[in-house]
């Protein structure tokens, strides 16, 4: 402890006031236990603040014997400054999928973490691991070997290769989901933990599994392969239900606009005009939904819970190709398949993630996200020659407007060499 | 109950059982023998089986849940068809947090809820609990459970029509590539945004995401308010360098607008190296270069800023899922508070607030009423950044007269004299 | 009345002075002298005025209309500020007519309008008339006007909601690239959409309109329907005249997916001739090539046939204008009557008429119930060639997991054993 | 009339019955009347039909004296079975605006084209010409001469120069029209007569007028330079014939729907409630617009006509660039100008033409579209650094959702050169 050294910090020490939970004054305190690395972290921070500039350097290559990946090398760019972060690497954690834990579990991991690193994490990472933040190259090896056996843990994704899959609460607690989101999370990422840790992809892929189409994960936005649950049966009405809400003595959507007079609850303003589909009457005291032509927005649901609720035939939409802007511009998942049972032991699905990942390791090029695979082979190809699927419609948000399609010789009659000396007989150059 | 029989076997479905040993930190340093790294080690075990980790309640009402209730921002009561009620409370963090809380957050864990607590999807952390009265006291302890500045260690809100926890990313704390950092604006921005955070009185769902460079760690492309972190001058290249810490060939093949081309040059001390040369007027900031490559550093005091995108969701509800949309080209980095960001936050959601239908998100008003009206209402310039010129570019012209008068059609006739 | 003093001194003004004149058949073989071709020559005098052609009706109450009626499709009332009523009678025609036709137009004109009519943009004939007893008389005259072959001269309608005229090209009457004709699949297609000619019972307009090859001169991309055509074979490339008919680097260059290359190749005759060679493969039959090279011919009899697309529109009523969109990829040129092209064209404004809420065109139709209805409703097969692989690709991906069951799923369901 | 070959042509004849006019009886009619070439252009028609493929040969440069356009060449690829037709060849003869004629027009001008072609026509062309099918090379010198003397006319564009000019009906006959269309169509041909004969653009340009955005000349998905009429001020109301709708003695849509039974008139379902920004209301007997929120789509205009009118401070939004699909997909006409005063003599117009044209012919590259130009060098550009225009919101459908601007160097603080020894001063490698 005598020999602390706290650096000045005033920017740091502006972000302790307002209500939000301060950072610094977390590592500060921590710092303030005897941690220098949180003292040397706050120190480092003030020096990009004053200049407006990064003081890591461009990431090293470290890691664990064996794997491809869960740790990303780190190194300050400033180390005689700030010396206990010289080294400060992050292990990437996989979470249980839903990330709930009990106090055992927390306590042990920050016995672990305090000893082994800087005691600094985030709770969680965005692609939903663990992350450790901050330890040397010489704690990697001891820190796996305690995650392992006196956790029974492992490390995450990083690199080329499958990241961490992630997964809404689901079952757990919402009364909405078509899927059991975790054990679905929990199996793939247990059927693929070689995919896992060894790269053996053009680049990341991600998986993430929503139990509904309110896509709690942002599934649709953030990975590769999005899970959605869904349902084709229709939805189940509590007509009585339904009469609680319009008398006001059920809140609409639970109660989620609690704090503004938005006036009284109107069920053909609130529901049934903003359906996209306009598939919902109220024919007397009665409300009806055509099922046939909902497309399972949850807005009904989500508004009258305590009246609706998603049918009981469920699976899951499956789409592909979510990412981030670099190099193409961001995607969002595309529909795939719009209808699969997720039963264990999920057959069906690995089947098809099999197909998935054999033609991107074969045709991707490095650094190809599985998206831009799609877009640069087009999705009719990905659909029908890979997957062996059939088009239809609902692959597309509208037919293509070019006439631009490609023929293949074989869909032509007669091929496509032909006698120049037929042609010309009949036409005259 | 769920049935978990058939993970028995599995090797993380047994942790409890390692959890009640207390940590040994000496066993890696006797067993672990670097020399023969592959003696008694354990791999791919995956993570613990998430069951192990459900209160009591969970696991008997698993799939089993009726229907749920916002009591007040941050407290949702959930109902059971066996009868069963469950509270939850959620409360805010900035994610990036130390082992000092999490201590704190397992002591609460303990004292109110089984030991339990669990983390949602954009890192808010919540607790269990089963009757009234225990939720009133938690309730109660993490209103007064402060850090010393004075800030909340875990403020309660973030549900319904409010503002949740903004995802976000590294920043300065940890990352080699952000253009600002991550989580001091975060903090900025939330405690301005605070009111929003502890209440439901907004249109719908807003969601705020951060992100520090265009990698978008914080998947900020879809987010009604996207916050990120741009580049704006052109990679340099280290010559003398970048022949020892890059492939060459790599570097070029990252750079979407072809702008590095391989180049040879002659260093001061007269040794001929390979290395490349970019085209700086082709170059739009990615920083996919620097990502391959060391020795093509972007940072920098003056280039570097906060672009803003809004108008992005997630959800399928009513409308389908949307990007959000360059709004803001660039505000410099104003540190600590990022003063003109959390400006311009609160500007677009007190319009949104004032002008968006219940149930409408941020992205769909702006598209009912026009962006015209959007950049009125919010008291944003519109730059000419905002109009695309990307690979898709076409498809966002504007190829109708459907227009709506506004103040910048207002001032261009007045200028024409009309 | 409309001032046209200004043009008093343009030399399109005067025409009607040389209107007056008869026909000098012999005028050009005296005067004119190609080995003098400037010599008394007139250019760049442009259009005759058109306010001279308009009907003393118009003239007085140019820019004064107050409102129109349909009596019935085809005919329009207008009354004017001025209290003066007009009637206009609208005939289609097939457009490609003869001088007996246009004789005839004029006679019916000096005998019911003062000698005036005019064309529409569609390719109709109007009729101007300022008593009801005329109106009366011309569409009793034109009821009865036909051709030996007992179709109408000049059938009324095309007003309102119903089909209008077919915006359509040359085909096989004139031009050299076409994969199909026009004039007989017009007629064809009219022939069997009469009904909906003459008669006010659609949803909204309907606009067809048909080109016979991708350099769509008729347009069709904004149309309700449009009836496409298309080649299906690469162009051959004739090598042992492309050297002296083409420029190789214009043709190289017309090429949109690069898929033609400079090649050498040795003729039977043993010279060595400068050529190109088409990656058969990468060739979406956009015959841009032939455009610039009439050396690399692409009709064949098995290759050619008919796209239609279809949802488009132009005006910016309720909804913005948009482009029609490939629906079935390829009907075989069947003819004369092109009956496969007919029969999908039926199924398409029967399903819309009856789907489709009122003022709804057909795109926003679709748009509304969904285009797997719009399949499943017009009862064509969906395939792999509507998912669109060009450009702006990415843009028609469906981002959702919003969609309805149709026939699609419950095949794939059933399929799948579900 | 001796020598007179008529060709046996079943599938023709086949085109001759049903209701709609048939071209076939009609060309018949003439071949009858002694004009062979009639007769051979259905029998090389005919033989099209049973080859599928056309007979005309790739078309050949021919023209007049002086002009670069005006004239499409074709030539038969079966000469010797219809020599009538083997020189076969098109003139596009300009248009009065709108294409009102006069019977001693149109006799005249059969007459000419009697003399000197085959007498077949196309009233008309897509771009808007007059268009006399089929006649030979040299006929075309005389008939320009006879053009020119005898009717004071001119030949339209083709090539890569201004095509001719085309607009609606617009205050000749339309309640609607905000725009002299005719008068604009006509100056706009006159003034620009050289770039309509002789080519000096990188490929083809057209101009359309509509009067309103009901958009009867298709200006937005046909032309280079749309010109829409529009108005700033408000929806000329009268109450009264409101009300005459709502009690039916006035037809919605002036009888446009009358085959069919819609039901009653409901002002709120049919117009209300389809107007695209919900700007309209109903208060009381009293129907109100807030025009600041109408986005002029012409929907209440057009169920109302007497009852609604457009404004009447007038002038055109312009838009540039739609075009037909090759090279790169099709165009609409993007939004450049909101609004603009169209009043002669259009000075202001014609500099923003000068500005466009002379980009265009400055970067344009041969057989580049304008809305191609526009792609490929920005829209942005072209408004700001081209037009010395300001962008505004209008100028998008919605902003740009990929974050990849382009910044100039003299925008950023400091430029781009830096300094390396600094940087790393600062940050260690
Ligand atoms: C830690 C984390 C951000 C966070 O603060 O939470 C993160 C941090 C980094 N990401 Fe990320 N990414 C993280 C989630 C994401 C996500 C979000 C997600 O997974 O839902 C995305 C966007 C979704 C996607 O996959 O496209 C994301 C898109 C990227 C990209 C751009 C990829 C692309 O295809 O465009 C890069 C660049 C790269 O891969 O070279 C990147 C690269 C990086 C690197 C490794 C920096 C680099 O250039 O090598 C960052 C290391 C930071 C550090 O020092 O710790 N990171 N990264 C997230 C992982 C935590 C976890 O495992 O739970
Ligand atoms: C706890 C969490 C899932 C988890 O596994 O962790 C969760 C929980 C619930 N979500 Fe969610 N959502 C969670 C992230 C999301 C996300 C993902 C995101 O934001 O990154 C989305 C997509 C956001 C988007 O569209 O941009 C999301 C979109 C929804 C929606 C659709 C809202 C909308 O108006 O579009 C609903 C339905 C609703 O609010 O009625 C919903 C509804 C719910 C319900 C009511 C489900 C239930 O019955 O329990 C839960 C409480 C809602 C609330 O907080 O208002 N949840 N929810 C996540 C909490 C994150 C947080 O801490 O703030
Ligand atoms: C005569 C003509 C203009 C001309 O200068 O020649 C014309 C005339 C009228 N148009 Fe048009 N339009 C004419 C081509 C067009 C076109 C261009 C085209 O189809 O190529 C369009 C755009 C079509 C599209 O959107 O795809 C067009 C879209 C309209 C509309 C919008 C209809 C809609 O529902 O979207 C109206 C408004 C209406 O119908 O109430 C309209 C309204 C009118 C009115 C009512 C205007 C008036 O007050 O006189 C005229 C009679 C309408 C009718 O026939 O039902 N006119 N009109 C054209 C007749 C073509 C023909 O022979 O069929
Ligand atoms: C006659 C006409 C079709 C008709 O039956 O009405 C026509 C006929 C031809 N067009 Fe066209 N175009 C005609 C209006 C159009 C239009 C419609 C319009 O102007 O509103 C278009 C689409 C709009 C546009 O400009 O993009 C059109 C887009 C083309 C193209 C594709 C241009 C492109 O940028 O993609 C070509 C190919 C070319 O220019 O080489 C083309 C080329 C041709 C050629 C010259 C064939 C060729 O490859 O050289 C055709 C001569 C046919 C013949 O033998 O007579 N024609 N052409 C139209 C001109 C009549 C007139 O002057 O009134
Ligand atoms: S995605 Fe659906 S099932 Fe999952 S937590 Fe959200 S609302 Fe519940
Ligand atoms: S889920 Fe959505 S689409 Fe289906 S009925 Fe409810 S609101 Fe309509
Ligand atoms: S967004 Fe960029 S700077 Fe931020 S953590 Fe991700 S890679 Fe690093
Ligand atoms: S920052 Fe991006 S655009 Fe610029 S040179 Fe690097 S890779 Fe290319
Ligand atoms: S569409 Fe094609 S084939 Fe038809 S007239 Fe135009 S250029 Fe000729
Ligand atoms: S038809 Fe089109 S795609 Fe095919 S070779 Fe010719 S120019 Fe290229
Ligand atoms: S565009 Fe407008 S002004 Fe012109 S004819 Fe059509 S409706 Fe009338
Ligand atoms: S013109 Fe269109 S936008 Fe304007 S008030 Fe009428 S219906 Fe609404």
């Amino acid at each position: 402890m005598a020999d602390l050294k706290k650096h000045d910090t005033p920017m740091m020490d502006d972000l302790k006031s307002g209500p939000w939970p301060s950072f610094v004054d977390d590592l500060e305190t921590r710092g303030n236990g005897g941690v220098q690395c949180c003292y040397d972290l706050l120190g480092q921070m003030e020096l990009s603040y004053v200049h407006k500039e990064t003081h890591w350097k461009h990431g090293g290559i470290v890691g664990v014997f064996g794997y491809g990946g869960g740790v990303i090398g780190r190194y300050s760019d400033a180390p005689e400054q700030f010396p206990t972060i010289a080294h400060f690497h992050t292990l990437r954690i996989n979470q249980p999928a839903s990330k709930f834990y009990n106090s055992k579990f927390l306590r042990k991991m920050c016995d672990m973490w305090d000893h082994r690193g800087s005691g600094v994490t985030n709770f969680h990472g965005s692609t939903g691991d663990m992350i450790l933040i901050g330890t040397s190259t010489d704690e990697l090896e001891p820190t796996f070997y305690d995650l392992s056996h006196q956790f029974d843990m492992d490390l995450g994704g990083s690199g080329s290769n499958l990241r961490t899959p992630a997964c809404c609460m689901g079952k757990a607690r919402c009364e909405y989901s078509c899927l059991d989101t975790q054990a679905i999370c929990y199996d793939l990422t247990m059927t693929f933990q070689d995919e896992l840790h060894r790269p053996a992809f053009p680049y990341k892929f991600k998986f993430k599994i929503s139990g509904c189409p309110n896509d709690c994960v942002a599934a649709i936005a953030r990975s590769c392969c999005s899970i959605i649950g869904t349902w084709r049966d229709n939805i189940r009405i509590d007509q009585k239900a339904v009469q609680a809400y319009i008398g006001g003595e059920l809140k609409p959507n639970a109660g989620a606009f609690s704090d503004r007079d938005w006036g009284a609850f109107d069920i053909k303003k609130e529901v049934i005009d903003l359906c996209p589909t306009g598939c919902m009457v109220m024919d007397g005291n009665e409300l009806k939904i055509d099922d046939r032509e909902c497309v399972r927005c949850m807005h009904c649901i989500n508004v009258m819970p305590n009246a609706l609720r998603p049918g009981v035939d469920c699976g899951a939409t499956i789409l592909n190709g979510a990412k981030a802007p670099i190099l193409e511009g961001a995607q969002m998942s595309t529909l795939i398949i719009p209808f699969i049972k997720m039963e264990e032991p999920y057959e069906e699905f690995k089947d098809f993630v099999d197909l998935m990942w054999d033609w991107w390791m074969e045709e991707g090029k490095n650094r190809e996200r599985f998206g831009e695979l799609i877009q640069r082979q087009g999705l009719a190809h990905y659909i029908i020659d890979i997957l062996g699927r059939e088009p239809i419609p609902q692959h597309v948000r509208e037919p293509r407007s070019n006439p631009y399609p490609f023929w293949k010789e074989e869909e032509v009659p007669g091929g496509w060499k032909r006698s120049l000396e037929d042609f010309r007989a009949r036409h005259l150059a | 109950m769920i049935d978990t029989s058939r993970y028995k076997d599995d090797p993380g479905y047994n942790i409890q059982a390692k959890l009640d040993i207390p940590y040994d930190p000496t066993l890696a340093d006797r067993e672990y023998n670097p020399e023969k790294p592959m003696a008694g080690r354990l791999t791919d075990q995956g993570p613990p089986h998430y069951e192990q980790f459900f209160p009591e309640v969970i696991k008997k009402n698993y799939g089993k849940w009726l229907t749920h209730e916002f009591l007040q921002s941050g407290v949702i009561k959930y109902t059971s068809e066996t009868g069963d009620l469950m509270w939850v409370v959620r409360c805010g963090t900035p994610r990036l947090i130390t082992t000092n809380l999490l201590r704190e957050i397992g002591d609460i864990s303990d004292k109110f809820c089984e030991g339990i607590c669990r983390w949602t999807t954009r890192n808010s952390v919540e607790f269990h609990v089963t009757d009234e009265g225990t939720l009133k006291d938690l309730i109660e302890f993490l209103n007064n459970f402060k850090h010393p500045g004075g800030s909340y260690k875990l403020p309660i809100g973030g549900t319904g029509a409010g503002i949740t926890n903004i995802v976000h990313t590294q920043g300065w704390i940890h990352c080699h590539t952000p253009a600002t950092d991550a989580s001091g604006m975060v903090k900025s921005v939330m405690d301005d945004m605070f009111e929003y955070w502890n209440s439901h009185k907004l249109p719908a769902k807003l969601r705020i995401s951060m992100a520090c460079c265009l990698n978008m760690c914080g998947a900020v492309h879809c987010s009604d308010i996207a916050l990120l972190g741009i580049h704006r001058k052109p990679p340099f290249v280290e010559d003398d360098r970048i022949t020892g810490v890059c492939e060459i060939p790599l570097a070029i093949a990252a750079c979407p607008t072809a702008a590095i081309k391989p180049a040879k040059v002659t260093l001061p001390d007269g040794k001929e190296v390979k290395t490349v040369r970019v085209n700086e007027p082709r170059c739009m900031f990615c920083g996919n270069c620097y990502t391959m490559c060391p020795a093509m550093p972007l940072a920098d005091e003056e280039g570097d800023g906060v672009a803003i995108l809004a108008g992005g969701k997630i959800s399928n509800r009513i409308t389908q899922p949307t990007f959000s949309k360059l709004i803001v080209p660039y505000i410099p980095n104003e540190l600590p508070r990022f003063e003109s960001v959390c400006k311009i936050v609160r500007n677009i959601v007190e319009a949104y607030e004032k002008g968006a239908n219940k149930y409408e998100r941020l992205g769909d008003w702006a598209a009912r009423v026009g962006w015209e009206r959007f950049f009125e209402q919010c008291q944003l310039p519109f730059t000419e950044k905002s109009i695309d010129d990307y690979r898709l570019a076409y498809d966002t012209y504007h190829t109708t007269t459907q227009f709506k008068w506004s103040s910048h059609t207002d001032k261009l006739m007045k200028e024409a004299g009309y």
